[in-house]
């Protein structure tokens, strides 16, 4: 059997996610059987490869350089996965958007909230612009598959790893599906 | 009392006529989805989730509404009503803020339920994100309108267990917005008793005690049937 | 009162009558024009000429073709003989100011009259009919002597004197009206249902909440007839069983609040409201109670919590209001041109009345023409008018060379009909096949110049402003489908979105609790059905992201 | 004697509520109120009084009419916010309201709205920081023959277009925004 080239994805997320994904414990060595690891933030490679099998997505689309990324990765991964709620919903990274853009909720945290150096960082090369909206991935392009959970417990991603393993639609149902 | 048959879901069921739809299935061991209705308060046919097929008639009806008739053939598990009462769910989603992880009633919050019951596994529509507010001004309770689905359980809770009124709806629309009193600050309210009856109606994290984190809160809802049952029938199910 | 008192009204009215009377359009929409002032000087004029037995100044209502407002009409006596029945030769002026009408008076002793002249003979009149409208702009709606004078209040002396109740519902079941509020249920069924629901007490309501934008049919009745409304529910009070009714009249129809106040008083004052109506047993009580902006209201069940001082908000049906109504008593509700037929079918007979219009559409229709079309104001036609004919003969077809593209019926509710279909009958079941509505009688002439999305999302915006918020659906689902047409209107949606479109609209008005939710799908399925093309031109190919560039960054951020 | 009784009773209520701070117009209000019998079911016709009384519905005059016809204030408050009729905030010298009707709309009504909108710097609903001009909409006025339509301080006008609208709000424009010297 060919071997799955797996990657993993760390956009506007706390990093939770791929956490509980670590959370499989000595599950990651079965799945190390099965599949290559081709691009994650647990593993140093820069650039997003060409033919990946599945993408789990943790992270909402939230600056410039979510935007940009998130279309190379679609473009190069047959099978699209938002893996936890972020990606799924916005969640807590979208929680922002009630404030109505991106400048105030930066005044907020850089003017307002700042006791020294009051200053809006502005290089771009080190801080992506933030998008005005928040937007869970589906919203900015297809999604193939859904994996809700803040975090998705680790038993709920493996569900969804092997049923993708073997080719089949990863079946959540009951408290699998639960947001939070 | 006459008793009327009917079927439901093709199981045939015997009801008190007079009862509703709701209240026929649930006896009989069918259970259709709730949303704004709870048991103890009157039925307001706001959510639309429990909406059922009956045959001969083109109208979906609210089953929390809807009174039983004489051979009435009744279906509330449908693929049609099935999709219908997703999209609700996702509507009501997308139209307040209800972010499940940092939610005082997350694991105990009926909305987040009916998303489980649905089968909702992400939101087809723009989430609104709208600017609410958080009203602390209680000294036991907090209101946050952001989790707030405008079920009105609260006001009719206050109104008809506690007699109050402290709560009604202001506004219209996606405006709308449960105050109390004149839109006062709820701890200035001259008419809360502080009784607590629209935090154990309330189907989400809304509603809330102070002093609870996420996950913390546990609404007691089945304390308004109690009371409902201690205050008209005489029996302390306890 | 007795029906002897009545005649002598009558006939003292009519001998007061002068060889000539100039007719002034006092409705809203010539008022808004400047009537108020043409009738001052007109008033003056007359005084001034020293013609005050000559000529009398009547202040009318509508006189139907509003965009020509202000409207005056004069009648005199056929120049050859005259004297009673001899005829009277009529004529039309339009766009008057007070210095046309002083000219129109002078005109009486020989001057020139300034003041252009209307055609009467056009076919924007010639083709209409008159039957609700048949006193309109005849009888002065702030004097009763008039209506009385027109054969007013006596339908009602008949009914009491020499019909039981069942007699007067079996003639409306005979006469075949339907609902004019837009819901077209038989009315004899309806009156028969409430009148056979046992209550202590039971309720007439008049729905004068006309909402839908663009109608105003029902504004111009009670402005110019406001009489006929009132018998009307009276002759249904009998019917029914009820001693009470209520009118429910529009906040922002203030002219036809004050007209109604003046009206019921007055009727009051003759006994021909009240108690021992024409010394029968039969008591009935009319009061009004003014809407403050809420289109919701026009829905029954919201229209009676609003009546009861509540937020306008629907209840579920069953149970219908026939059974529990206002105070949970069984309640009469219908439009005010369906009691505005009334008089009309009980003095000339249900078989007179079933004559007029189609098999299953009885009568007349009152429709209010407006948008792109020459001629705009009130039409009444027989149901079963082609739509051509009343766009383009009556209407004048399209102004400045446009196009005529479609026709937007029922408002909110309803659906645009393309031109091409424009040989459909109008009448409920053939606007229904089209997936529009005849509604309450809006007509609006779109032309080429609108583009239909728009339209869709001015409807869709129109419905998520006025839901209630009650039920879900309605209250975040008009939000939704609103969101979605601007998308495609701002050329951000992909054929994705359209798909989505639809099945919300499914969605929505399946499970929407009342007729606002339930029907504001309507005009954004009707251009998807006739107009899809419009929507096809403006969708983009690619993802979401590619579609959105990137608009989503602030332009003060910095860089 | 009659009129001997009711005299102090009328004066009683009123004063037991002190936000009236004896201004004349509460004592109008309770005869309205009284006409319709304190009935609760009158409650918009009461808050129509009100609002002709006052201009608007501020907090007093809605706990008053509360207060008056023994409803809770949630649902006074509740009733008066759901009609767009009411206003509860005070509105400018002069008003601006534009029609989006279906007639006007097809007839260009947008663009009035967002011309008088952008000049005076205020949304529909909103009233200029000086107070002199409230800018609104309304859902037909129904003179629709005459479409585009505006009232401009209660008076309709018809057949307007963006510029001449402009020209007639001219003077009650913020000072520093389009159309003020």
């Amino acid at each position: 059997m060919e071997r799955l080239r797996l990657a993993t994805l760390w956009l506007g997320g706390c990093s939770g996610c791929h956490m509980s994904f670590l959370d499989l414990d000595e599950w990651l060595i079965e799945l190390a059987q099965l599949a290559d690891i081709v691009y994650s933030p647990l593993i140093d490679v820069k650039v997003f490869p060409a033919n990946v099998d599945v993408t789990l997505v943790e992270g909402a689309v939230a600056n410039e350089d979510h935007f940009q990324l998130i279309q190379v990765v679609r473009a190069n991964s047959r099978v699209l996965v938002s893996f936890g709620d972020c990606a799924v919903t916005g969640n807590v990274t979208a929680m922002r958007n009630s404030l109505g853009g991106a400048l105030p909720i930066l005044e907020r945290s850089y003017l307002e909230l700042a006791d020294v150096h009051k200053q809006i960082p502005n290089d771009t090369s080190v801080v992506p612009r933030l998008l005005d909206r928040v937007l869970p991935v589906h919203r900015v392009v297809p999604v193939d598959f859904f994996l809700p959970g803040c975090p998705p417990p680790a038993a709920r991603i493996r569900t969804v790893l092997e049923n993708i393993v073997q080719g089949k639609p990863p079946h959540l149902e009951g408290r699998d599906l639960k947001f939070g | 009392m006459s008793v009327v048959t009917l079927t439901i879901d093709g199981k045939l069921v015997s009801a008190r006529a007079g009862d509703t739809i709701l209240t026929a299935a649930r006896e009989a061991g069918i259970d259709i989805p709730t949303l704004c209705y709870v048991d103890g308060l009157s039925a307001h046919g706001g959510c639309r989730i429990c909406l059922v097929e009956i045959a001969g008639s083109p109208r979906l009806q609210p089953a929390c509404f809807m009174k039983v008739g004489e051979g009435m053939e009744v279906q509330t598990d449908t693929e049609r009503l099935r999709g219908y009462r997703r999209t609700i769910v996702e509507l009501l989603f997308a139209e307040g803020n209800h972010v499940c992880s940092v939610c005082v009633a997350n694991g105990g919050c009926e909305l987040q339920d009916m998303a489980i019951t649905v089968g909702m596994d992400h939101d087809r529509f723009d989430y609104i994100h709208p600017k609410r507010e958080v009203d602390l001004s209680h000294e036991r309770f907090g209101i946050d309108h952001n989790r707030c689905i405008l079920c009105t359980r609260c006001i009719r809770a206050c109104d008809e267990l506690e007699g109050a009124h402290t709560w009604d709806m202001a506004g219209r629309g996606s405006h709308s917005k449960v105050i109390t009193d004149l839109n006062e600050p709820w701890g200035e309210s001259q008419t809360c008793t502080s009784c607590g009856k629209c935090f154990m109606a309330c189907p989400t994290g809304s509603i809330f005690q102070k002093g609870d984190t996420v996950a913390e809160t546990d609404h007691p809802r089945a304390k308004l049937e109690f009371l409902v049952n201690a205050r008209e029938k005489k029996q302390w199910n306890v | 009162m007795e029906l002897t008192d009545l005649l002598d009204i009558a006939a003292k009215e009519r001998q007061a009558r002068l060889p000539h009377t100039i007719r002034c359009c006092t409705a809203a929409g010539c008022l808004s024009a400047g009537s108020g002032a043409v009738l001052d000087r007109l008033r003056g004029a007359v005084h001034d000429e020293g013609l005050t037995e000559r000529v009398g100044v009547a202040a009318v209502g509508c006189l139907r073709l509003c965009c020509q407002g202000p409207l005056v009409r004069v009648d005199s006596p056929v120049a050859s003989g005259g004297g009673e029945g001899a005829g009277i030769t009529e004529e039309l002026y339009q766009r008057v100011t007070p210095d046309d009408a002083g000219s129109i008076v002078a005109g009486f002793k020989g001057g020139t009259v300034t003041a252009n002249k209307g055609d009467l003979k056009s076919p924007f009149f010639q083709l209409q009919a008159s039957v609700i409208l048949e006193n309109s702009g005849r009888v002065e709606p702030e004097r009763i002597e008039t209506y009385i004078a027109a054969e007013g209040y006596q339908s009602l002396h008949r009914v009491l004197r020499n019909f039981t109740p069942a007699e007067v519902v079996e003639e409306m079941t005979r006469s075949g009206l339907r609902g004019r509020g837009g819901a077209a249920y038989p009315t004899g069924v309806k009156w028969a249902t409430v009148a056979k629901n046992p209550g202590e007490k039971k309720y007439v309501v008049c729905n004068a909440d006309e909402g839908d934008p663009g109608a105003f049919m029902n504004r111009s009745v009670l402005e110019s007839d406001p009489h006929r409304v009132l018998e009307g529910m009276a002759i249904a009070g009998y019917a029914i069983g009820a001693n009470q009714g209520y009118i429910y009249v529009r906040g922002e129809y203030p002219l036809a609040v004050q007209r109604l106040h003046t009206a019921i008083a007055q009727a009051g004052r003759l006994g021909l409201l009240g108690s021992h109506i024409f010394s029968s047993p039969f008591d009935f009580r009319i009061d009004l109670r003014t809407g403050a902006g809420a289109f919701v209201c026009g829905e029954e069940t919201a229209l009676m919590a609003s009546i009861m001082g509540q937020r306008g908000t629907p209840t579920p049906r069953p149970p219908y209001p026939a059974e529990h109504g206002l105070w949970g008593m069984p309640t009469l509700l219908n439009n005010v041109e369906t009691y505005a037929n009334v008089p009309t079918i009980l003095r000339r007979g249900a078989d007179w009345f079933a004559s007029i219009g189609t098999e299953k559409s009885k009568g007349t229709k009152v429709f209010c023409l407006t948008g792109k079309v020459v001629n705009t104001g009130l039409v009444e036609v027989p149901l079963g008018t082609p739509l051509r004919k009343i766009v383009h003969d009556i209407g004048g077809g399209a102004p400045e060379g446009g196009t005529i593209k479609a026709v937007q019926t029922g408002g909110p509710s309803g659906g645009c009909i393309p031109a091409e279909l424009f040989d459909t009958p109008v009448e409920y079941d053939s606007l229904a096949k089209l997936g529009s509505i005849m509604g309450s009688g809006g007509m609006i002439v779109l032309d080429d110049k609108n583009n239909m999305v728009d339209v869709a999302r001015y409807f869709m915006q129109f419905c998520m402003d006025e839901s209630c918020g009650k039920c879900v659906p309605c209250r975040a689902g008009t939000v939704q489908l609103h969101r979605l047409l601007t998308r495609i209107l701002e050329g951000r949606a992909g054929a994705e979105d359209v798909q989505q479109l639809e099945a919300l609209c499914d969605v929505v008005k399946h499970t929407s609790l009342c007729g606002l939710g339930q029907a504001a799908p309507n005009p954004t399925l009707s251009t998807l059905r006739f107009f899809r093309h419009e929507y096809e031109a403006l969708l983009k190919p690619g993802s979401p992201a590619q579609r959105m560039g990137l608009p989503l960054v602030s332009a003060s951020q910095p860089r | 004697m009659k009129a001997f009784v009711a005299e102090p009773r009328r004066r009683k209520t009123t004063a037991a509520l002190p936000m009236t701070n004896g201004d004349p117009r509460f004592e109008q209000l309770e005869i309205a109120m009284k006409r319709y019998q304190f009935r609760q079911d009158a409650l918009i016709e009461v808050l129509h009084a009100a609002q002709k009384l006052f201009g608007f519905l501020d907090a007093p005059t809605l706990h008053f009419v509360a207060h008056h016809l023994k409803l809770p204030p949630s649902r006074v408050q509740g009733v008066a916010t759901f009609y767009h009729l009411f206003t509860l905030t005070p509105r400018g010298r002069h008003t601006c309201v534009v029609c989006t009707g279906t007639a006007c709309y097809v007839k260009g009504a947008d663009a009035l709205l967002s011309t008088v909108s952008r000049a005076a710097g205020i949304a529909d609903g909103q009233t200029t920081a000086d107070g002199e001009l409230t800018l609104r909409t309304v859902r037909c006025l129904e003179p629709c023959g005459i479409a585009p339509v505006a009232v401009l301080d209660g008076i309709v006008k018809g057949h307007e277009t963006p510029e001449s609208l402009l020209e007639q709000v001219k003077g009650w424009l913020p000072r520093g925004t389009d159309g003020s010297a």
